[in-house]
């Protein structure tokens, strides 16, 4: 069944080249892609500890555990860490691993530049937190509302370094989406059309293309917040006929829309484990497709539903109420496509299945609750309040966290060749789910029972305590069951046992190959004619011949039918994205300090970028050999 | 296990309410507007609760009906060519259902804007409402300048009288809600924000900033009074009234130290030369039932303790600590309490 | 090596807790004793410079209190956003009373001939310092990384932090005439 | 073991070309990308422009920018439009020696824009720091004069590419993508003129 055979050429001329030098040059792209996830994961795990303190802190009413100036660093690093650190590069980080291997392809497109955005990433991460640490912090929340996050409010250079982390985590994000774009478009196997993507694939070119939309508006609007801080412009300053809501509107154009960036490709990995675990295709594929194309559309339609407590028209705020209500729609088309898809399936319960299949009941609450924001009357009431931070957390932690780790369990095996265990799997999930619910349930309550959000204390008279150290207490299981995670992940990695090419009977091409994969991917790209290769009958269709196996020669397709076009030669390893990355480094943080920063980090940029970019005469003079004209 | 584990927290939760004073709680509404968005919630609570239901028992019901199967099981591909007709009439009618509903849940909010939107506003109370770093500024207005007054965190109302909260901010943006009358407004440096409520029956109301301000954002409350309409009018008949000029020796004396103190850089007090606004007016501090914008109770002890060292209790709070002698604070106090 | 990274980090985080601590660091303690002399006859004289040095200059919170003081205690009143008015200017280069550190103290807590009040008591210790650090961030005299940057209201004059630094040339003789 | 597959489908993909031009290369959908991005950052400070406008009872609040220097440099863009098609349809069929002198002759245009554009901040008549209206006109310009100098250095690189190698024929490719990209910043600055010169005088 696979097409997967030895091929030392083809691996040598894949490989990433070996020592410190080489380490910082790899471009492979599932090189790049498990430190993409090594990194987003660890934010993940810092932002965790900072949530933890938060509990803790909120755990008493009346604790002094810690002050108010470090309480609003925590929870602004918190949210920045997750939404910007994890759960949007996560995403992108899994789908640079995934991606070329389900759609058949030795490589992914412009691997360079993902190595660049990596490295941009991880410098952007770093800085952020080492600032952190100088306390240097950002105080002012991960949405930064002007004047409080302007040059009044937050004197110092705290919000500076939260506003370059921006530029640093789009640049990366809006790469990403261009690489993820032009390979599913350009480098499907033969016979992949459009319609036998898989799902996950899907996904994630819907969300590259709300990428390239919602992310250039924060970036705009950060680097009017770090010029307004900087330089002294008026883009939020009212008596110089600036607006502070300006902020909220671009900010939110994109934070509405990040949700389902964050939100949409876990709904791939929920396709892509239930298929596989229910021994059947997902009922409705083109009702998922274009699910998830409506759910991209309507997003960017009611960034103002973040804003119904500001005086924004009343007739707009109707418009809102109505659009936000009716994204539950495509949402709820695919969740009764899924049921149906179990309904009709037979199943099989391992843990990658439990942690997909508690999105039916994470999700579904976190969705409610999201039409009951999204009625401007109860809006009024609830918003700003524990009540949203329980909806938003329902949300992403269901709707994300959950099918991300069910998607570590589906995929771990792929990564590294061996099988997490499902012992400690099943404990890490239950202590997950119900750690979950006992850390977050209570806080619809608090909400509605008066309590705002971003409050480092509360008085004890309140009512509020039980339901505090409940969350907390909560909020420590769920810990638990994350740190489970963390330790099957270590044990498993090397003594889990060997899972082989495709351990769960799966159909799509990424189980095709080897696990881990070779350095090339495929030894003999194959040909489908099915959305699960591997369940056809007789299995692929046939194979690609004639590609080079000395260098790194790819196969380009066309976009629709994937129709062979030509084949065109990735780049081979080279340090200069990685140099390229630390002078881009060193501009944006000069910029934080000088505005000539700007001028001369340009000049320090533009040199590595051209090497990076100068063809190498003896690689040229090989591709000239081989060369064929079209 | 879940459910009943939910519905012991809920228990718990409604046990541990008993303790609350004043109200805070957006479930216990007391102002028509609350009220209005409350019968919301209620239906709204109820469809999201039969759709949660609805969703979890086909779910539960689909895994537990479906056979079980191993890796090896054969998948079953056939299903790629064919229609499943069975599967897809379930699936339109759970879309349409889920559309029908949330139509229904999209009218009543129209219909609940409706009612918040036409409160009738005849011989309203105008307050203007001025978010400051971290504590409410209160102006009573009238078309009449001689009849306003200014208070500070604590606002009276008379039951049953529609009022009109012209919102405002000094700095940052700071969200109103006192969430047993009324959802929040937020107060938007450059911009006023209107906000009309009423609250029929009399009682004592808390509420407190809901948008992130910074520092001491947790520590920004105040309290809704609303009286009986005579007794307010006599409340603000007395707010109009200067300051009393001290009587005794020691009064007259803290009077003294409040001027050539840091106090008066700041603070107002109607009646004496103190002018200042950059914190909250004094004229009437006595008849406040707490201070630091809800923070602590309305004193003596507590009183002269945050005179002393506010940063103990508030830990970003602007006023400075300010040393006085034991005789100077005493006199001080002493001159404060006449400030009824 | 490890040590030496270590180390550094540490010392870099004690420069960051300095410049971003809030609230503030402690204030250095006022000038004990007080040379200046409020007459009309004699408008006080330079202080003997005893070398306090405020770290408030250093920290970017204690300097945007300093200014929001400036702005709320209605010092702008007289010296404008720092070009001056009934008071003299502050940007510049020209100090009548000296440019120092506890010049400035002693300016601002005892006062000035021809108008300038004296804060001494009105103002905490704290304060006072505040103030300092800020009118010597307004002619750059502070660096650019804690200087303020630009205010939510009408400006009139570039930011503190982006200002050149001026050179003070203090009056050296107490014949000089106060301006204004 | 593929060799024991029955109903093969097999592929023979060794005489497809390594390289081609246009919408089937994976440049073309790269540049596609940054364009779409860029564009969209473009439409959304033109929406802030027009936002603020709409937020103020003056607009602009200083004099609207002297018409001079951007018009001229409006011209200068779409007389650059020639040498950029030629430099395009060289590459494409391959010419070395003619794509070199076209590229150049972009490049002299890319730097005649760059200069007046100097004259263009100074003829402004606001300052970034003076008002929103300041700010946001500086934006458009700024931001606009980043993807000019971007283009610049890269249509340089190529040029000197094409005089000293190494060569292949997907530098070729190169070459015409970089002139797609010189459309859009001809293209994007359209809008943004109108908007700066024109929307001030509206």
């Amino acid at each position: 069944m696979s097409a997967d055979a030895n091929n030392p050429v083809l691996d040598r001329s894949w490989s990433d080249p070996p020592g410190l030098i080489g380490w910082l040059s790899a471009i492979n792209h599932k090189t790049i892609s498990i430190r993409f996830m090594l990194t987003t994961m660890g934010f993940f795990a810092a932002g965790g500890v900072l949530a933890m303190i938060i509990r803790l802190q909120l755990a008493r009413p009346e604790n002094k555990l810690v002050g108010p100036d470090f309480y609003n660093q925590l929870f602004t690093m918190h949210g920045t860490t997750m939404m910007f650190l994890f759960a949007v590069p996560v995403m992108q980080a899994v789908a640079t691993y995934l991606v070329p291997l389900m759609i058949g392809s030795r490589g992914i497109a412009f691997p360079r530049m993902n190595a660049f955005a990596y490295w941009i990433f991880l410098f952007g991460g770093l800085m952020l937190y080492i600032a952190f640490i100088l306390d240097i912090g950002p105080d002012a929340g991960w949405f930064a509302y002007p004047p409080l996050a302007g040059p009044e409010y937050s004197p110092g250079k705290r919000m500076d370094f939260w506003a370059q982390l921006i530029t640093y985590t789009e640049l990366s994000g809006l790469l990403e989406a261009v690489i993820l774009i032009t390979t599913i478009f350009k480098m499907r196997t033969p016979g992949m059309t459009l319609n036998r993507m898989p799902l996950f694939v899907w996904t994630m070119l819907v969300t590259s293309f709300m990428v390239m939309f919602a992310m250039p508006s924060v970036m705009l609007a950060s680097t009017a917040l770090i010029t307004d801080r900087l330089v002294g412009t008026h883009f939020y300053n009212p008596a110089e006929g600036g607006d502070v809501l300006l902020w909220q509107h671009l900010f939110w154009f994109f934070g509405h829309p990040e949700v389902y960036l964050i939100f949409i490709p876990p709904l791939g990995f929920m396709s892509s484990i239930i298929a596989t675990f229910a021994r059947r295709p997902i009922y409705g594929y083109p009702v998922m497709v274009l699910a998830v194309i409506a759910t991209a559309f309507l997003a960017f339609s009611l960034w103002v539903h973040h804003m119904f407590a500001t005086n924004v028209p009343e007739l707009g705020k109707s418009f809102f109420t109505a659009a936000s209500a009716m994204i539950a729609i495509p949402t709820a088309a695919q969740i009764f496509c899924w049921i149906a898809t179990l309904w009709a399936g037979r199943l099989n319960f391992r843990t990658p299945m439990l942690f997909a299949l508690s999105f039916f009941f994470i999700l579904t609450i976190g969705g409610l609750t999201g039409i009951m924001l999204a009625s401007v009357s109860l809006d009024l009431q609830v918003h700003d309040t524990f009540f949203v931070v329980a909806h938003l957390h329902y949300v992403l932690i269901g709707g994300a966290v959950f099918p991300l780790f069910g998607a570590f369990y589906y995929w771990f095996p792929k990564f590294t060749g061996r099988l997490m265990s499902e012992r400690l799997g099943k404990w890490n999930f239950w202590l997950m789910f119900v750690g979950f619910n006992v850390a977050f349930f209570p806080m619809h309550i608090a909400g509605l029972r008066g309590m705002p959000r971003r409050v480092y204390t509360y008085p004890a008279e309140m009512g509020w305590n039980l339901l505090n150290l409940v969350s907390s207490i909560g909020a420590a299981i769920l810990a638990v069951g994350i740190l489970l995670f963390v330790i099957n992940v270590l044990v498993s990695r090397r003594r889990g046992e060997v899972a082989g090419a495709d351990p769960w009977g799966a159909g799509t091409l990424e189980w095709a190959t080897a696990s881990p994969p070779a350095p090339g991917n495929f030894a003999q790209p194959v040909v489908v004619a099915s959305r699960f290769p591997l369940w056809s009958p007789g299995g692929v269709a046939g194979v690609v011949r004639g590609l080079a196996d000395d260098r790194r020669e790819v196969l380009v397709t066309s976009v629709l039918d994937a129709v062979p076009n030509h084949r065109a030669m990735m780049p081979e390893s080279s340090i200069w994205p990685f140099v390229s990355a630390v002078a881009v480094t060193v501009l944006f943080v000069g910029s934080i300090f000088t505005p000539w920063a700007v001028v001369w980090g340009a000049v320090l940029a533009t040199p590595p970028l051209i090497v990076w970019f100068w063809p190498k005469r003896k690689a040229t003079q090989m591709n000239l050999e081989r060369e064929v004209k079209p | 296990m879940t459910v009943r584990a939910l519905a012991s927290l809920l228990l718990l939760a409604a046990s541990s309410a008993l303790a609350a004073v004043p109200a805070q709680n957006a479930l216990e509404p007391h102002g028509v507007q609350a009220l209005a968005i409350h019968d919301l919630w209620r239906l709204t609570l109820l469809v999201c609760t039969l759709v949660f239901a609805a969703v979890l028992a086909a779910f539960l019901y689909a895994i537990w009906r479906a056979p079980r199967s191993k890796e090896r099981t054969a998948p079953d591909v056939a299903v790629l060519d064919q229609p499943e007709p069975k599967l897809r009439r379930p699936v339109v009618i759970g879309v349409a259902v889920s559309a029908v509903l949330l139509v229904v849940l999209i009218v009543a909010d129209f219909v609940t804007e409706r009612r918040l939107a036409h409160l009738p506003l005849k011989d309203a109370v105008r307050i203007e409402v001025t978010g400051h770093l971290w504590w409410w500024g209160v102006r009573y207005l009238d078309d009449e300048p001689s009849r306003m007054f200014s208070t500070a965190n604590e606002i009276h109302v008379p039951a049953g009288k529609p009022v009109i909260l012209k919102l405002n901010s000094a700095d940052v943006i700071h969200s109103f809600w006192a969430p047993s009358l009324h959802g929040k407004k937020d107060l938007i440096p450059g911009r006023t924000a209107l906000l009309h409520f009423r609250t029929d029956k009399p009682g004592v109301y808390r509420g407190q900033c809901a948008e992130f301000c910074g520092f001491e954002h947790a520590l920004m409350a105040f309290t809704v009074v609303a009286d009986p309409p005579e007794q307010y009018e006599a409340w603000a008949a007395r707010q109009r009234q200067p300051a009393p000029a001290p009587v005794t020796d020691l009064q007259k004396q803290g009077l003294a130290v409040f001027m050539r103190s840091t106090c008066a850089m700041c603070h107002a007090i109607a009646g004496t030369e103190a002018g200042a606004r950059l914190g909250p007016d004094l004229t009437h501090l006595a008849s406040r039932s707490m201070i630091a914008s809800g923070t602590l109770p309305n004193t003596r002890q507590y009183l002269a303790a945050w005179i002393l060292d506010p940063q103990r209790f508030k830990k970003g709070a602007n006023m400075p600590p300010t040393p006085l002698s034991a005789q100077d604070l005493n006199a001080l106090m002493a001159y404060l309490e006449t400030l009824k | 090596m490890k040590t030496t990274v270590l180390s550094m980090l540490l010392l870099a985080s004690l420069a960051g807790c300095y410049r971003e601590e809030r609230p503030d660091p402690a204030p250095p303690s006022p000038p004990t004793e007080s040379n200046v002399r409020l007459s009309e006859i004699e408008p006080g004289q330079k202080a003997a410079p005893p070398g306090v040095s405020n770290q408030y200059e250093e920290n970017a919170y204690a300097l945007s209190q300093g200014k929001t003081l400036f702005r709320k205690f209605n010092c702008s009143g007289c010296h404008g956003q720092g070009g001056g008015g009934m008071g003299p200017a502050l940007m510049d280069d020209k100090w009548n009373y000296g440019s120092e550190p506890e010049n400035i103290y002693a300016t601002i807590v005892q006062g000035r001939p021809n108008g300038m009040p004296a804060f001494g008591g009105h103002l905490t210790n704290e304060q006072v310092w505040q103030l300092v650090a800020y009118v010597r961030s307004m002619s750059g005299q502070v660096g650019v990384d804690a200087a303020p940057s630009r205010s939510d209201e009408f400006q009139s004059a570039p930011p503190e932090g982006r200002r050149e630094k001026e050179e003070p040339k203090d009056a050296s003789d107490a014949a000089a005439a106060p301006k204004g | 073991m593929n060799d024991t597959r029955i109903p093969s489908q097999d592929i023979n993909v060794a005489r497809l070309p390594t390289y081609v031009f246009g919408s089937h290369s994976m440049m073309w959908w790269g540049t596609m990308g940054l364009m779409l991005i860029e564009g969209t950052v473009f439409a959304i400070t033109v929406v802030v422009y027009f936002y603020l406008r709409s937020h103020s009872q003056t607009w602009p609040v200083d004099p609207p920018p002297d018409l001079l220097w951007g018009s001229l440099n409006t011209l200068i863009l779409l007389a650059s439009m020639v040498p950029n098609q030629l430099a395009k349809r060289a590459a494409e069929r391959e010419r070395r020696q003619h794509a070199r002198w076209w590229l150049l002759a972009c490049l002299a245009f890319a730097l005649a824009f760059l200069i007046v554009r100097v004259f263009e901040f100074s003829a402004l008549n606001t300052r970034w720091d003076a008002n929103a209206y300041g700010s946001v006109v500086w934006m458009l310009l700024a931001l606009h004069t980043t993807h000019l100098i971007t283009d610049t250095i890269d249509t340089a690189v190529l040029a000197v590419l094409m005089f000293t190698g190494p060569l292949e024929g997907k530098r070729f490719v190169d070459v015409s993508e970089n002139a797609m990209y010189w459309y859009f910043v001809v293209g994007s600055w359209l809008p943004i003129y109108a908007v700066i010169y024109w929307g001030a005088r509206l």
